[in-house]
């Protein structure tokens, strides 16, 4: 696999290349059409966040980069390199880790079961025990619950589990589906201070948020989904700082 | 709905006619054959195809009835107009019985359980020596009765007649609609106000009687009833026969019955392969036709453009 | 905090909850909910994704039998009652995205909504007297005249699952109303939907209030319709009331502009 | 009070067995959910293989053993990428007639491979009784359940200690989750049905070296597996060591005492018994199906 | 569509079934199992009737014409049997009928035959029943269960000096019948009945019968299996260290039977109409061309199946013609000299006169012990 030159983190950086294009993306379920051509930037080392109403096609767009939905037409490029209707395994091979909505943690399997399983494709088993070690400083609190069925955690625990399963597979680029997705505002909070610290040590970050005012507070830019079409791109800053954003979030 | 009526009208009057076309006595007992296993069929379709669970079990309702009629001609002399309707009363109360603990179950646990009461029964009818006369079976039945094929292809027909009737009634009634509804979607059933288990009580137990009814008319025919009636393997040739031709349409079953019982027969020319071949088919037909017939003309209608009528159409099954 | 009657327009709500509480295992979904719903209102129930909404409706409509709590419907206690039992009362319910039967056509569909008023015995289904045959023909020509109404006659004999997100909701809400509620309960009906679309549909519902329902309980997360079209709103959040009152008061509420939005930081 | 014990005795060697012949259908019906109605067929192709190679290849037992594994397991592996990977995730219908069509030709193509009499296979050992007191049991029979825990063992050990394993149990309870991991869902199925195919053939061969192998076994070994799966619950091999020991327990002691004619009416009657009462099994707990 | 596949799938019926054949072959239908659980034997019977149409139409077949065999696979169903007399008598025209190997499928093929005029000779059916019938187009060349107890019962209870015996079967209605007549037989001699149990075919572990087996300590035991089920039974007999004398009716008496069981075999003692040993020119005739062909020695099946198809021929031949009374007639009046004796029919069809055998077998070969005629029942 193609290992990633990666550019000096800049968090507001859009000019240069982005690592990752997609561009005029359509996805459909059956015959029902999803994504009427979506196409977004995301350059290295930025958080960028996804964000509309539901339904709109958020997170169809973050399954069919990570390979779990096929494109009809339209193109994903990785470093350049097309990725698209590539298969999963490829996907988080290339350095993509995608971490789904509403968490899909394996809940009769322990938690260093499920942590251990985001290496699959380590076949080195030092390696392996390292990044776990790592995962494990990350989050202390899945360590005290190790050998939990992870199906016993709270809703936050497992949010951070899947996480940390994510993060495994040591990915340039972690697509996060809705992190705060059920959690209290101080657990939320807690799962945006970590995605923070993910980016600051070099990860680039697309995430799905539901939670404006988070989603805005962590991410550089945003774009605006909606019903299969992105509407707006904006930096975070601007439209944060705008009244209407509000008004227009809440009106669909 | 119009289209599926005339289809089977226009087949019951072609086969109304055949007695009269053909006058080879093997051919007629491929049509008394066909027919037989054409009520079978698509009595086991209104569970398959209209509730949408997998019955393995089907053979419960026809072994039942055979012995009902068996026993009540052998024993009590009873004729065949009134043996059969007993047969068909009886398969209907087992039918009741079964469902009642079975259709609290879904999925796989359904498929075995099902299967589990038909085996119970052909052990039953095995050892209980006393009724059935265990695996020396029940010989002579309806003896010097009717002696001509063309008489046994009118009963036959009359009672494939009733069978669609009836389940043409139910399906394209309110309580039909109301069984497609718990199989398409159990929960929008329910806020409907479709109780799910008395309205898959009413199919499985019309598809009891009508396996009954069958059931009696084999044991006349044939005269002679074992338990192999129960045996999984007439369970086999009936749910081929039913996803053949297409499930959840009235004119699949009979379809995949006349397929069947001719490949079934027209195969033997080929001595020792013919089984094999036939193993071959099936899978062909899952991997290749995997609606059916009857799903694949429709299918065909649909990319054609015309209003699909014919059975529900495929696209995405439940995910 | 406990429900509050229903003031404004008298007497017996039409649908009360008291004290609604679910737990599953060790979680408690939701927290000692109460809230009511009178004739001719139509209520929102709004909160935060994973707020307890969705659990609500179950609980309402029989799907979950709740930990404690009671529900009444029509003054009658409904808590432990099948979900079939509880539609046969007149309480009808959406479901969030999967209430239509895909292989069915648009018209079938509504057709099979009218289930309710087509019950007949087994011998009339098999023997169709005049009385049934009627029937049947008056429930084809409601089912026509539902999918009229709700704007879908142009796609009256398409399978559903060829139907586009606007159409499905719009079929969603259709078989609901095939079904004749009293009070019809809709689960993200505008999920989806554009903001023209939404409004548009907005717009439908509040037609049907008095003529085909007397009242609506809608679980949404679009704003602009919930707040043009609901008398009252329940907010919730993690499985609690939060607040409730009319759409402008909930509108000011800064409670509720943190719980949808997060803090209203930096 | 001997007699019990013999009856005992005689069912928990049945019960090893019933449970050792149920293994594969414990992967492939309780974990992969394909109601699998070939599974009698490839415990029968166990058993004609193993012929084959200790009759005309002149391997001994264990390397028969061997190489039955290795063609069944190839076999399996076929057999779920180009059959029952197509139709995946469809629900049992289509894997239930794919199975019975599949069974239907494996039995007749066999039945014209090497014709319909009973086949001996080479034994492992010489046989001989051995008395445990009141109890008679023989030498093959103790090597055949040791045998038989043996592979319920490193069954169970490659499922939970092996990243096959984990990918398995990833893959069954969450197939999404697996995909983004990493792991290619497609093989794990692919080899678990593999691995499945091969426990039921090595099971095959290893009860007919006791008993002998025919073509038409299979039939009554589908149904007897499935009644040890539903009775141990879905998935689990230790409810699969337990059905089996339940089921061969039963039959021991109805057939002792009462008849030995209908001892069959038992496992069926106690899938009814316990899909009613308590449809998940016995042993298994809802969350943790493997 | 569906019109044009049913038209389809008519015309090809119609059209298949239409050519009937001109008569230059006398045809004789054949329907046995060949698949399913009994399709071993199914296949011995199918053999030896091979065998019987060879040696008939090296020596120019009957009527100056070859026989011609069609074999027709029936499942030993009851369903499937018809709908394979059906075929045979409609499409193939065939003159005589044999089969159907299971009592139960011959039970269900007779009114087929008597509806039809067709004469039906079955090699192995033994179910008493089907002779007391009435039915006049059928045939029994074999013995019945009652027949061969009353021939060997008060051997068995003289020179084996048995005081009681344990019954075991299997459990369908050739299995039953066999515990029946025996265990009728022997009680009148006196011996006592010391357990009467039954397995299901297809049942791989006896290790509970036999335990209740041990508890009964019979002197012998009577075991009515056939050779998968009785080798296995056999082999754990010893297996648990029982020593009675086992004595029974089976295909015992063949080399496969001998080859599955081992050395368990030795010493036990079968009762069979046919066993290839047996010292005689017209046997010692027919083993050698039979093993020739097969490279196995003939069991009881494959001489079933060559006697059932020598006394077909030799009736069509006396007949004179395929006319089905004329057949009937000649049937009636058979006397075959079989490889095991003369074979005649009794008014009811049942076959009597041939040469029943008790055999040990010793040195993984069977000895004959005993031979006795099988007499006409009253």
């Amino acid at each position: 696999m193609s290992t990633i030159t990666m550019d000096a983190p800049d968090r507001t950086a859009t000019a240069g290349d982005p690592v990752l294009r997609v561009q005029d993306l359509h996805v459909a379920y059956g015959s029902t059409a999803a994504l009427h051509g979506i196409s977004l930037d995301v350059h290295a080392g930025e958080t960028v966040a996804l964000i509309g109403a539901n339904g709109a096609g958020k997170s169809t767009t973050l399954r069919a980069i990570s390979g779990l939905l096929k494109a009809r037409s339209g193109s994903i490029d990785w470093n350049g390199k097309p990725i698209a209707n590539r298969p999963p395994e490829e996907i988080v091979a290339a350095g993509i880790a995608h971490c789904p909505e509403e968490r899909h943690v394996w809940p009769g399997m322990t938690v260093e079961e499920n942590i251990a399983l985001g290496a699959y494709l380590c076949r080195s088993k030092d390696e392996v025990r390292t990044r776990m070690g790592m995962a494990f400083h990350r989050f202390p609190r899945l360590r005290e619950r190790a050998r939990q069925m992870a199906g016993t955690l709270s809703g936050g625990e497992q949010q951070m589990l899947a996480i940390a399963r994510a993060l495994m597979s040591e990915p340039r680029l972690l697509m996060l589906d809705e992190p705060s997705l059920g959690l209290s505002p101080r657990m939320a909070e807690e799962v945006f201070e970590v995605v923070r610290a993910i980016n600051a040590h070099g990860v680039t970050v697309l995430l799905v948020e539901q939670n404006i005012h988070n989603a805005l507070a962590v991410a550089s830019r945003a774009y605006v989904v909606q019903t299969g079409r992105i509407t707006t791109a904006r930096p975070s800053a601007e439209l944060r700082d705008d009244p209407e954003l509000l008004k227009a979030y809440l009106g669909g | 709905m119009t289209l599926e009526r005339n289809v089977l009208l226009g087949l019951g009057v072609l086969a109304a006619l055949l007695p009269f076309a053909v006058t080879d006595q093997y051919l007629l007992h491929l049509a008394v054959m066909a027919l037989f296993y054409a009520i079978l069929a698509n009595s086991l379709n209104l569970v398959v195809g209209y509730v949408g669970e997998f019955s393995l079990g089907h053979t419960a309702f026809l072994g039942t009835g055979a012995y009902t009629a068996a026993l009540l001609s052998v024993n009590a002399g009873w004729p065949m107009w009134a043996a059969v309707p007993a047969a068909g009363l009886v398969a209907a109360l087992f039918g009741l019985g079964i469902g009642a603990i079975t259709l609290r179950l879904q999925g796989p646990y359904f498929v075995i359980v099902t299967l589990s009461f038909a085996e119970v029964l052909r052990i039953i009818a095995n050892n209980w020596i006393g009724v059935t006369n265990g695996p020396m079976g029940l010989a002579g039945v309806g003896q010097g009765g009717i002696a001509d094929k063309r008489v046994f292809f009118a009963i036959v027909l009359g009672l494939a007649a009733l069978t669609f009737y009836l389940s043409y009634r139910f399906v394209y009634s309110n309580a039909g609609r109301a069984a497609v509804a718990v199989r398409e979607n159990r929960y929008v059933a329910q806020s409907i106000g479709v109780n799910p288990f008395g309205s898959a009580m009413q199919a499985f137990v019309l598809g009891a009687f009508m396996a009954g009814l069958a059931g009696g008319f084999y044991a006349f025919y044939i005269s002679f009833v074992g338990p192999e009636v129960f045996r999984f393997s007439f369970m086999a040739t009936i749910i081929i026969m039913v996803l053949m031709g297409g499930k959840g349409t009235l004119v699949g079953p009979v379809v995949g019955a006349v397929i069947v019982t001719l490949l079934e027969e027209y195969l033997r020319e080929l001595q020792e392969l013919r089984l094999s071949l036939f193993g071959l088919i099936v899978m062909a037909i899952v991997l290749f036709l995997p609606n059916g017939l009857m799903g694949f003309i429709a299918r065909r209608r649909e990319q054609r453009g015309d209003a699909p009528s014919l059975s529900p159409a495929i696209e995405e099954r439940t995910v | 905090m406990t429900a509050l009657p229903t003031q404004r327009h008298g007497g017996e709500p039409l649908l009360r909850a008291e004290n609604l509480t679910m737990r599953f295992g060790g979680i408690t979904a939701v927290k000692q909910v109460g809230f009511s719903v009178g004739p001719g209102e139509i209520v929102g129930l709004i909160g935060p994704n994973g707020a307890g909404k969705t659990t609500c409706f179950n609980m309402l409509t029989g799907f979950y039998t709740p930990t404690e709590g009671r529900v009444f419907f029509k003054g009658a206690d409904v808590t432990s009652h099948k979900p079939h039992a509880i539609a046969r009362l007149g309480l009808i319910r959406s479901f969030q995205k999967t209430n239509v039967m895909k292989r069915l056509t648009v018209f079938e569909n509504v057709l099979t909504g009218h289930y309710l008023e087509g019950r007949q015995s087994l011998l009339a289904t098999f023997f169709p007297g005049e009385r049934v045959r009627r029937a049947e023909r008056e429930a084809r020509e409601s089912a026509a005249a539902v999918v009229e109404t709700m704007g879908l006659a142009r796609r009256m004999n398409a399978p559903a699952h060829l139907l586009s997100c606007g159409e499905l909701r719009l079929l969603e809400v259709a078989v609901a109303l095939a079904a004749k509620p009293t009070l019809l309960m809709l689960d993200e009906p505008a999920a989806g939907l554009n903001s023209h679309e939404a409004l548009l549909f907005g717009e439908t519902l509040k037609t049907l209030i008095g003529k085909v329902v007397q009242s609506l309980l809608i679980v949404e997360h679009n704003m602009e319709l919930v707040m043009g079209v609901c008398d009252r709103i329940v907010v919730l959040n993690f499985g609690q009331m939060l607040a409730e009152g009319e759409p402008r008061e909930i509108l000011n509420n800064p409670k509720v502009a943190e719980a949808y939005l997060g803090k209203a930081a930096a | 009070m001997d007699l019990f014990l013999q009856f005992l005795a005689n069912g928990l060697v049945v019960g090893v067995f019933y449970a050792l012949s149920a293994l594969g259908l414990t992967l492939i019906f309780g974990l992969m959910r394909v109601v699998n109605f070939a599974h009698g067929e490839f415990y029968m192709l166990g058993g004609v293989v193993g012929w084959f190679v200790t009759t005309y290849l002149g391997l001994d037992f264990f390397s028969g053993l061997v190489l039955v594994a290795l063609v069944m397991g190839s076999f399996g592996w076929a057999v779920d990428r180009f059959l029952i990977e197509r139709v995946r995730g469809q629900g049992e219908e289509p894997g239930i007639l794919l199975t019975i069509g599949l069974s239907i030709f494996l039995v007749n193509i066999t039945l014209l491979a090497v014709g319909p009499a009973p086949l001996k296979v080479a034994r492992a050992i010489t046989e001989g009784p051995i008395f445990l007191g009141p109890v008679t049991i023989t030498k093959m029979r103790l090597l055949a359940m040791v045998i038989g825990v043996a592979l319920i063992f490193a069954a169970h050990a490659i499922i939970h200690r092996t990243r096959l394993g984990s990918a398995m149990r990833a893959t069954f309870q969450d197939p999404m989750a697996a995909s983004l991991a990493g792991i290619r869902t497609k093989q794990v199925y692919a080899a678990t049905f593999a691995l499945g195919c091969t426990l039921s053939a090595l099971s095959g061969m290893l009860l007919a070296s006791i008993y002998s192998a025919q073509a038409s076994v299979g039939g009554l070994v589908s149904l007897k597996s499935f009644v040890v799966v539903i009775l141990g619950g879905m998935g689990s091999f230790p409810g699969a060591i337990a059905g089996g020991l339940l089921l061969g327990v039963a039959e021991a002691l109805w057939g002792g005492y009462v008849a030995t004619g209908m001892v069959d009416i038992i496992g069926f009657l106690l899938v009814i018994l316990i899909l009613v009462l308590r449809p998940q099994g016995l042993f298994s707990i809802r969350a943790e199906r493997a | 569509m569906y019109r044009y596949v049913l038209g389809c799938a008519l015309a090809a019926g119609v059209a298949a079934a239409a050519p009937a054949n001109a008569q230059d072959s006398v045809k004789i239908g054949l329907v046995e199992p060949l698949t399913g659980s009994v399709a071993y034997n199914g296949k011995s019977v199918v053999e030896g009737a091979k065998l019987a149409v060879e040696q008939i139409n090296a020596k120019g077949g009957v009527l100056g014409k070859p026989v011609e065999l069609v074999i027709e696979d029936g499942q030993c169903a009851p369903a499937n049997s018809v709908n394979a007399v059906e075929k045979l008598v409609q499409k193939d025209k065939v003159a005589v009928l044999v089969g159907a190997f299971c009592s139960s499928a011959t039970a269900a093929i007779m009114p087929v035959a008597q509806k039809y005029k067709i004469p039906l000779v079955t090699g192995v059916s033994s179910s008493a029943a089907l002779t007391e019938q009435n039915n006049p187009w059928f045939f029994r060349a074999a013995e019945t269960d009652a027949l061969m107890a009353k021939a060997f019962a008060k051997i068995l209870a003289n020179d084996l000096k048995l005081k009681s015996v344990a019954y075991v079967g299997v459990n369908d209605d050739w299995g039953r019948g066999g515990v029946e007549e025996f265990s009728r037989d022997l009680s009148a001699l006196g011996v006592k009945t010391a357990m009467t149990e039954y397995f299901d075919h297809g049942t791989t572990d006896f290790f509970t019968l036999l335990t209740k087996l041990r508890a009964a300590k019979p002197d012998g035991i009577f075991v009515a299996a056939e050779t998968q089920d009785g080798s296995i039974l056999v082999k754990q007999l010893q297996e648990m260290g029982l020593q009675s004398k086992v004595f029974g009716v089976g295909s015992w008496a063949t080399a496969d039977f001998i080859n599955l069981t081992g050395d368990a075999a030795e010493g036990i003692y079968a009762a069979v109409p046919y066993v290839s040993s047996v010292e005689n020119p017209a046997n010692q005739d027919f083993v050698k061309a039979y093993e020739g062909k097969y490279k196995v020695k003939p069991g009881k099946y494959g001489a079933a199946g060559y006697n059932a198809l020598n006394i077909t021929a030799q009736a069509i031949a006396r007949a004179g013609g395929t006319d089905a009374e004329a057949i009937r007639k000649a049937l009636a009046q058979t006397d075959y000299k079989a490889p095991n004796g003369n074979y005649r029919f009794t008014a009811k069809g049942q076959a009597y006169g041939f040469d029943a055998v008790l055999v040990r077998i010793e040195g993984a070969t069977p000895k004959v012990v005993a031979s006795a005629p099988v007499e006409a029942p009253q």
